[in-house]
């Protein structure tokens, strides 16, 4: 079995441009810290609000238990409720019929908040190309990260999420809100 | 009170001996089984040029439409596959594929192979197309032999291609008598 | 109705039917390879083999080449037919190579299907299989000899129906092939057919070469946008749009590809059998041209800026207002190059004369005489044929006057040659003839140079004499004179009761009124070919001076192309429209036209390619080709046929009659038309012959070919299409004769067409290798004499010592004293060469060697 | 209650309607009940279904027979092995083959194997629905195994797409049999922990018994099927009464309840799950040698090393894999006693190489239906345990 090598660079990192004077002073010492402790503390401990719609809630709940155990990585507990969660995963088929629901629930979550597209029908539609499906949920809510599969294993999804921490690193500027 | 207490401790203590169940993922990688149906390969001969001719079975196989092939007739003086044609366009689109494993159960020419790369998470909806340069192996890489050709005897170095180099018409041969210019001038 | 056993049923048949036309038509399959209904029977391949029964005797017959009898026990399925048709796929399989991968005819192949259907599955054979070479037939067909399988049906079609003999069937046994006879390009316009009878890839196009999928195709019904016999198409493009296949854009989403993959035929029995010609099939990659206007441009200050369609059209309806106010309504003219839908001219008709208020509006080329009218219009009080393709296979004595069929309208050539082989006499007048000529034609007549009107009133003149019909006009000529000036002899045998004559409408003014006038003297029909692709249609929708709309003569006559241009460089026209033609590269006297339009004040050019009229414009507005719009288009016979859009259209360009519709909708306030149906209707309310007429669709009829046979599949749905009803009523007509006088010189340009050269092949790609580029031809005593050899480039000069780089060819069949060029003129401005006056016809001082 | 209180205190008060999903922990997935509720007491409860509507019955009429499979796995996710076998062998019903033996022991160790996992699904998340978090850990870890068991024979966890018409998609990997004998031995063992946690926990049953109670009856109207129906009394098991692959050669008992409660239908997929070991144990001892896909290549594709050297099998391979097989035109209907109880697939076929019309009769679907006639007069907190305890799935229920 051979691995493909990722050819190119990271598509998660940004990387930072030359920055004017005044920009570098904005962004003084201080600042800059709580900025990285803030983003450290919320990147550790991201708070899922699991929008386990069809098969790949169930990976995703295998990714939450026993083999797996995300909370390793302070992911704990699923949060039904969006106002509790700050990354949402939409793990499954989003039906028309589906839409406005997944939309409100991402509406209700407060900021900062992520979303992570998880399986191809949450991608893109998947392989369910047809009248009842919203082809890709980023049609609804912006979409952070996007996990490959049909369901993805969870260890996709963990790395999907470690792609997502990463991001959450590069951001410019803790948002506060 | 303290009888179920001490019941339910056992328990704990039981479990807390034992070999442990959690797979420790981003460091520790667990071995998938040789069967593994994940991200696709394109695949070369041993001599560098390409097994995909274009016959556009995979794309026929693929239930999702994920696939996307235009073919194109081979350059004459450095042809870029075996036979007259070669795909000139070889889309994947993950935001469609279900990872069935069918497109690689159709290629007669065992240019697609599924290898276990799962880790495929990407930042936008427009790098889920993976196009022929992401998926096409070095030259050189050894040949993945494929689980859904499980009916092949042979291991695949011996292999002939559909349309073997040996076997047919003199490829080069022929490649040089080529041009309608030249038929007609 | 005689009655026979088939498959334990009787079934009735007409005398003379075959077991397998009876049995397809009763819904029984029996797989053939060799047969095909449109060819004549060969009996080769034996997969049609059945068991009859007959008078006691027992045996296997090929059914396709068994007449039913009387009393006959025939069974298609039974276990010795089942184990004689796999054995014949065994033996067919044998030597065919393993190359269904890389082979174009994979998934729509006879041999698959009938493999997968009645074949062995499995294979006993272990020896090495033959070897032949591949073979490159043409620049358009490659011949892969290994794969076929000597059905015979190239071969059939290449020597029975386009009666060429420069491919067949040779060798013996093991060696035995078919392919072409000679290390040269075939000669046949029709070789593209050969694919679509070869029932698998043996031969396959070269436009389509690898590309696609036949699964990932969708066909549409289409109508030739190259000739006026309206060659009904399939076009093929590869499926696109929100739910389908296309390339792929971003996760999930796809597009349309915007490319025609290829083009097949669709039978219509009236129009073109199941064959269509060469250009028709090959050249279709125009549509995706470079030179293709992407965006609607206004010239300001001497500069195209990028404009969009608001600034467009109220930059043309307030100058055109403007002019129309200060100069009146006849300081406008209207050209159109007669390549757009029915829909297109009649609102492009309207625009002018209705809403313009101008009469000046054209479709054909400049000649001095046409000033006079139109000739047929004069003869008939209508301008159409009053013959049908239709009536051109049936007709027993067939004459065709001073047109080069080949070159211009190749489907007619295919009629003759079915005319011809039923005992039809043809008779072919021209200047000269090249070999297509004889291949149908049962005598040639040629006529001098400047002899061609002469030769058409001595048809006329023997007709009036033969049958007693005094022709005002011509009392004072004797027959013997004209045949004298003109150097023909024995054309009485060429003109008998019930002639049809073929001639097209580029003629001179005379020639076309006479060879009218003497066919209906001779009760006879004619067959007027038109030039432009859809010439017919424009002049019923009233786009020319002297016919209005529905055929009516115009009280007052408008200019035509020759007087809009003399009018012009008197300054009397101040706005030029000109729709889909550039008269500097397409029409003769290009000098005296470059004079005309630099005197116009205001010139808008409709048109999809960048030629050399849009850098004179003042506006340039996008259109649509061909395969992007939909809507009628008529033949030159009258037959209305519908075509529906193939792709979207290139760039920010619209459809023909949308942009007049919205022209009219800005200067009348009125809602525009929403849809091209709605322009249909419009014309079928309107336009007297095209009353009742249903588009679209044309009512079909399904032939009974089994579906697991592909290669008939294209062939089962026939589409019929209405013809107009004109309404003809001959008049008595006075003729004017002048002999044409003759110019100073050493050669005469003679003004011809080549099948390759065209607007739309010049913008094609694929079509390079074929395309005469610069090229004139000259008879190789006359490239003799001046040092040159076939293939030389020179420098021809003109009488006022023009100089044009040209690449010499030698002709055999044309006169010493003539160099034929070829319109149109992109690649060389020869056109300045040829003037009004001798349409088609200048003269040159000499060649030299470069 | 509402009375009583009306009576007692003279207030007037109205009934609650209260909206359950389609974003609810415990809806299994994206189901919405709209509750009408008199205090904590439900009146009347109208299920809304539909959210996961996804048209596979219209998809399915634009593919070619085969590609039809990896979609049925996606109807009841949790037991593709069972989705897939209904739709193949309704498949192989039209055209009239018959798969080797082989073939039909190993499909039935995948169904069970499916069972097995679709059971500790529903234990799991009814268990945690009612408040036993711990089982779901447990149901999960021996979920993994069998995941693990299936992605060495299929190459993926889940929605596996093994089973071809005719047979499978390959035959059994090295060392696969042990590592089922290994799971076999030890599943029961380790089933013992939730069921020492619950069966006879008094939390467990007094939340359970009497509880949801389908009598006999109803669930005969209501034409239920799988354990919700056994639960009520009705030994119906399609397994047993239409036995079909080799069903009829394995010894295994139905497990019945006459309860017809939540706790009943608890009690009979923990027998189910016991009697699907008890099969896959016979199956692997009676597993036999050959080959495991028919050898017609008029319907599956043949060999590849033939395909490379011969051309007959290279056309049969390309046609297959491009056009597919045409089977001769009917119709066909054909149920799998799966997990969840009788899934039937009803094909139309026109001769084509794509079915007229699939139709698929989902277990889940059917007994959904009870909820509407369960529900009312219990309390909130019970429709929750009442939901989980008929196990529907609504990739299968929605389609």
């Amino acid at each position: 079995m051979i691995r493909l090598e990722k050819k190119g660079r990271n598509p998660f990192i940004v990387y930072g441009e030359e920055k004017s004077i005044e920009e570098q002073l904005r962004r003084n010492i201080l600042l800059t810290t709580v900025d990285a402790m803030l983003k450290w503390s919320r990147r550790n401990s991201l708070w899922p609000l699991p929008l386990g719609l069809a098969c790949c809630a169930i990976e995703m709940m295998g990714a939450f238990f026993a083999r797996y155990d995300m909370a390793r990585f302070g992911f704990e507990v699923f949060r039904f409720s969006p106002r509790q969660a700050d990354l949402m995963i939409v793990a499954g088929t989003v039906t028309r019929k589906m839409a406005p629901i997944v939309k409100r629930l991402y509406d209700q979550m407060s900021e900062p908040k992520w979303v992570i597209a998880m399986g191809a029908c949450a991608m893109a539609g998947g392989p369910y190309n047809s009248y009842a499906v919203v082809q890709g949920v980023d049609n609804l809510i912006p979409v952070d990260v996007y996990v490959p599969g049909c369901p993805p294993r969870p260890e996709s999804l963990i790395y999907g999420i470690m792609k997502l921490r990463e991001k959450i690193k590069q951001e410019r500027e803790a948002k506060i809100l | 009170m303290i009888g179920p207490l001490i019941k339910g401790l056992t328990i704990t203590f039981k479990y807390i001996f034992k070999k442990k169940f959690t797979v420790q993922y981003p460091e520790e990688r667990r071995e998938l089984p040789p069967r593994a149906k994940w991200l696709h390969i394109l695949q070369r001969h041993e001599d560098g040029k390409e097994r995909c001719v274009a016959c556009m079975l995979c794309a026929s196989a693929c239930p999702t439409e994920a696939i996307y092939i235009v073919g194109e007739e081979n350059d004459l003086e450095n042809p870029i596959s075996h036979g007259e044609r070669y795909a000139k366009v070889w889309d994947l689109d993950l935001g469609r594929c279900m990872f069935c494993g069918y497109c690689v159960e159709a290629c007669p020419e065992e240019a697609l192979a599924m290898t276990d790369e799962y880790e495929l998470a990407v930042p936008t909806r427009k790098d889920l197309v993976l196009h022929k340069e992401d998926l096409l192996v070095e030259p050189g890489t050894p040949p993945v032999k494929t689980w859904l050709g499980f009916y092949r005897k042979e291991p695949i170095g011996a292999m002939p291609v559909t349309r073997p180099m040996e076997v047919h018409v003199e490829y080069e041969e022929y490649l040089k008598r080529r041009g309608p210019r030249e038929a007609h001038e | 109705m005689p009655k026979f056993t088939l498959n334990g049923r009787e079934v009735e048949f007409k005398q003379g039917e075959t077991i397998l036309q009876v049995a397809w038509r009763e819904g029984v399959r029996i797989p053939v390879f060799c047969y095909h209904p449109h060819l004549p029977v060969f009996a080769g391949c034996r997969m049609c083999l059945v068991e009859v029964e007959l008078r006691g005797r027992k045996g296997l017959l090929p059914s396709c080449a068994t007449q039913v009898s009387e009393g006959m026990v025939v069974n298609t399925e039974t276990e010795e037919v089942r184990k004689a048709r796999r054995d014949q796929i065994e033996f067919l399989l044998l030597n065919h190579p393993l190359e269904c991968p890389v082979c174009d005819a994979g998934g729509e192949c006879d041999l698959q299907n009938l493999t997968f259907i009645y074949g062995p599955s499995e294979s006993r054979y272990q020896f090495e299989k033959t070897e032949k070479e591949m073979v490159f037939a043409h620049p358009y067909l490659q011949l892969y000899p290994n794969r076929c399988i000597l059905c015979n049906r190239c071969v059939s079609f290449y020597q029975e129906i386009s009666a060429n003999d420069d491919w067949g069937l040779f060798g013996r046994g093991h060696d035995m092939r078919v392919g072409p006879y000679r290390d040269k390009i075939l000669e046949s316009e029709f070789s593209g057919n050969m694919i679509e009878v070869c029932p698998l890839g043996a031969i396959t196009g070269r436009d389509y070469r690898f590309k696609s999928r036949p699964w990932e195709h969708r066909v549409i019904n289409s109508i030739s946008p190259h000739d006026s016999i309206g060659v009904n198409v399939k076009v093929y493009a590869r499926i696109g749009g929100k739910y389908s296949r296309g390339a792929v854009v971003s996760g999930g989403t796809r597009t349309d590809n915007h490319e025609i993959l290829r083009v097949n035929m669709r039978p219509n029995y009236d129009v073109n059998d199941p064959w269509i010609d060469d250009r028709t099939r090959f050249i279709h990659s125009f549509v995706n041209s470079t030179d293709r206007i992407t965006q609607p441009l206004v010239k300001k200050e001497g500069e195209f800026k990028e404009s969009d369609w608001e600034e467009v059209y109220d930059t043309v309806v307030d100058k055109l207002k403007k002019i129309k106010d200060t100069y009146g309504a006849d300081a406008v003219a209207a050209l159109a190059g007669g390549r757009g839908s029915n829909e297109s001219a009649y609102l492009f008709s309207k625009f002018v004369k209705e809403i313009v208020g101008s009469r000046n509006i054209d479709i054909r080329p400049p000649r001095e005489d046409f000033t006079l009218g139109d000739p047929v219009f004069d003869v008939l009080d209508g301008s159409f044929s009053t013959a049908t393709l239709r009536d051109l296979a049936d007709a027993k004595n067939i004459v065709v006057f001073g047109t080069e069929i080949k070159e211009t309208h190749p489907v007619v050539g295919l009629k003759l040659v079915s005319a011809r082989k039923r005992g039809a006499r043809i008779h072919y007048f021209g200047k000269w003839a090249g070999k297509a000529e004889r291949r149908w034609a049962t005598r040639i007549y040629i006529y001098n140079i400047y002899g061609e009107e002469e030769a058409a009133l001595a048809i006329l003149k023997h007709a009036s004499e033969t049958h007693g019909v005094p022709i005002p006009g011509l009392e004072n000529l004797s027959l013997q004179d004209l045949l004298e000036k003109s150097g023909l002899s024995g054309i009485e045998e060429a003109i008998s009761e019930n002639t049809v004559f073929v001639f097209d409408d580029n003629l001179p003014y005379l020639v076309q009124k006479a060879l009218a006038r003497a066919s209906v003297i001779l009760n006879g029909k004619f067959l007027l070919l038109r030039n432009a692709p859809n010439g017919q249609g424009f002049i019923d929708m009233g786009v020319s001076p002297v016919i209005g709309k529905g055929g009516m003569r115009e009280a007052v006559p408008g200019k035509s192309t020759y007087e809009i241009f003399e009018a012009a460089k008197k300054g009397e026209i101040k706005a030029l429209l000109i729709y889909n033609v550039d008269p500097l590269t397409e029409f003769p006297a290009r000098d005296e036209i470059l004079d005309g339009v630099k005197n116009i004040d205001f010139i808008v050019v409709l048109d999809s390619f960048w030629n050399e009229i849009t850098g004179y414009a003042d506006v340039v507005i996008p259109l649509a080709l061909h395969y992007e719009e939909e809507g009628s288009y008529t033949n030159t016979e009258g037959r209305v046929q519908w075509a529906d859009r193939v792709i979207q259209p290139y760039g920010m360009s619209k459809e023909a009659w949308r942009v007049f519709s919205d022209l009219i909708e800005r200067c009348t306030g009125e809602k525009a038309y929403k849809s091209v149906v709605e322009v249909t209707e419009e014309i079928v309310k309107n336009i007297e012959p095209y009353r009742g007429i249903k588009v679209p669709p044309g009512e079909s009829f399904e032939e009974p070919y089994p579906d697991e046979i592909p290669s008939l599949k294209n062939i089962k749905v026939v589409y019929r299409y209405p013809l107009a009803r004109y309404i003809a009523s001959p008049k008595e007509v006075t003729f004017e004769y002048s002999s044409m006088e003759k110019r100073e010189g050493r050669y005469v340009l003679v003004q011809s067409h080549h099948l390759y050269k065209t607007v739309y092949t010049l913008r094609s790609e694929s079509a390079a290798p074929l395309i005469p580029y610069r090229v004139v031809e000259m008879h190789p005593d006359a490239l003799k004499s001046e040092g040159l050899k076939d293939g030389d480039s020179a420098v021809l000069i003109g009488p006022r010592n023009q100089e044009y780089e040209v690449v010499v060819r030698s002709n055999g069949s044309i006169p010493e004293n003539v160099i034929r060029v070829f319109a149109p003129y992109l690649d060389y401005g020869l056109n300045s060469l040829l003037d009004f006056k001798g349409f088609g016809r200048a003269s040159v001082a000499q060649t030299v060697r470069r | 209650m509402k009375r009583e209180f009306e009576k007692d205190t003279g207030v007037k008060t109205d009934i609650i309607e209260l909206n359950m999903g389609p974003q609810h922990p415990s809806t299994h997935g994206v189901m919405r009940i709209i509750l009408e509720l008199d205090g904590e007491v439900i009146v009347k409860a109208t299920p809304v279904i539909g959210y996961l509507h996804r048209g596979t019955e219209k998809i399915a009429e634009n593919r070619a027979y085969y590609q039809v499979v990896p979609y049925t796995d996606r109807l009841d996710y949790l037991s593709p092995m069972s989705n897939e076998l209904g739709y193949v062998m309704a498949v192989e019903k039209l055209l009239g083959v018959e798969v080797p033996l082989r073939a039909q022991y190993i499909r039935v160790i995948l169904a069970e194997l499916a069972r097995i996992a679709s059971h500790l699904v529903w234990l799991g998340s009814n268990a945690n629905d009612i408040g036993a978090v711990t089982v779901f850990l447990y149901a999960f870890r021996e979920r993994e195994k069998i995941y693990d068991l299936l992605e060495a024979i299929s190459g993926q966890r889940m929605n596996n797409a093994f089973l071809k018409i005719g047979g499978l998609a390959g035959d059994l990997p090295e060392g696969w049999i042990d590592g089922v004998r290994k799971f076999i031995k030890e599943f029961p063992e380790k089933l013992k922990d939730p069921d020492g946690l619950l069966t006879k926990n008094r939390i467990w049953r007094e939340r359970t018994e009497g509880i949801g109670i389908i009598p006999r009856d109803l669930a005969i109207d209501l034409s239920l099927t799988g354990p919700p129906l056994r639960a009520s009394g009705v030994e119906r098991d399609l397994r047993k009464d239409t036995p079909y692959l080799v069903y009829d050669e394995l010894e295994f008992d139905i497990p019945v309840e006459t309860a017809g409660d939540v706790y009943a239908r608890y009690l009979v997929r923990m027998e189910e799950m016991r009697q699907s070991v008890r099969i896959i144990e016979q199956a692997i001892e009676k597993l036999p040698g050959g080959p495991v896909l028919i050898d017609d290549y008029k319907i599956v594709p043949p060999p590849k090393d033939k395909v490379y050297r011969d051309i007959p099998e290279l056309i049969h391979h390309f046609k297959l894999i491009s056009e597919g097989f045409h089977p001769p035109e009917g119709e066909v209907y054909f149920a799998v006693e799966a997990p969840k109880g009788e899934l039937g697939y009803y094909i139309v076929s026109d001769g084509s190489n794509k079915p007229y019309r699939l139709r698929i009769r989902p277990p889940s679907f059917v007994n959904l239906q009870a909820l509407e006639y369960i529900l009312p007069g219990h309390l909130i907190a019970d429709a929750v345990a009442i939901i989980g305890s008929l196990d529907p799935v609504f990739g299968e229920v929605d389609r």
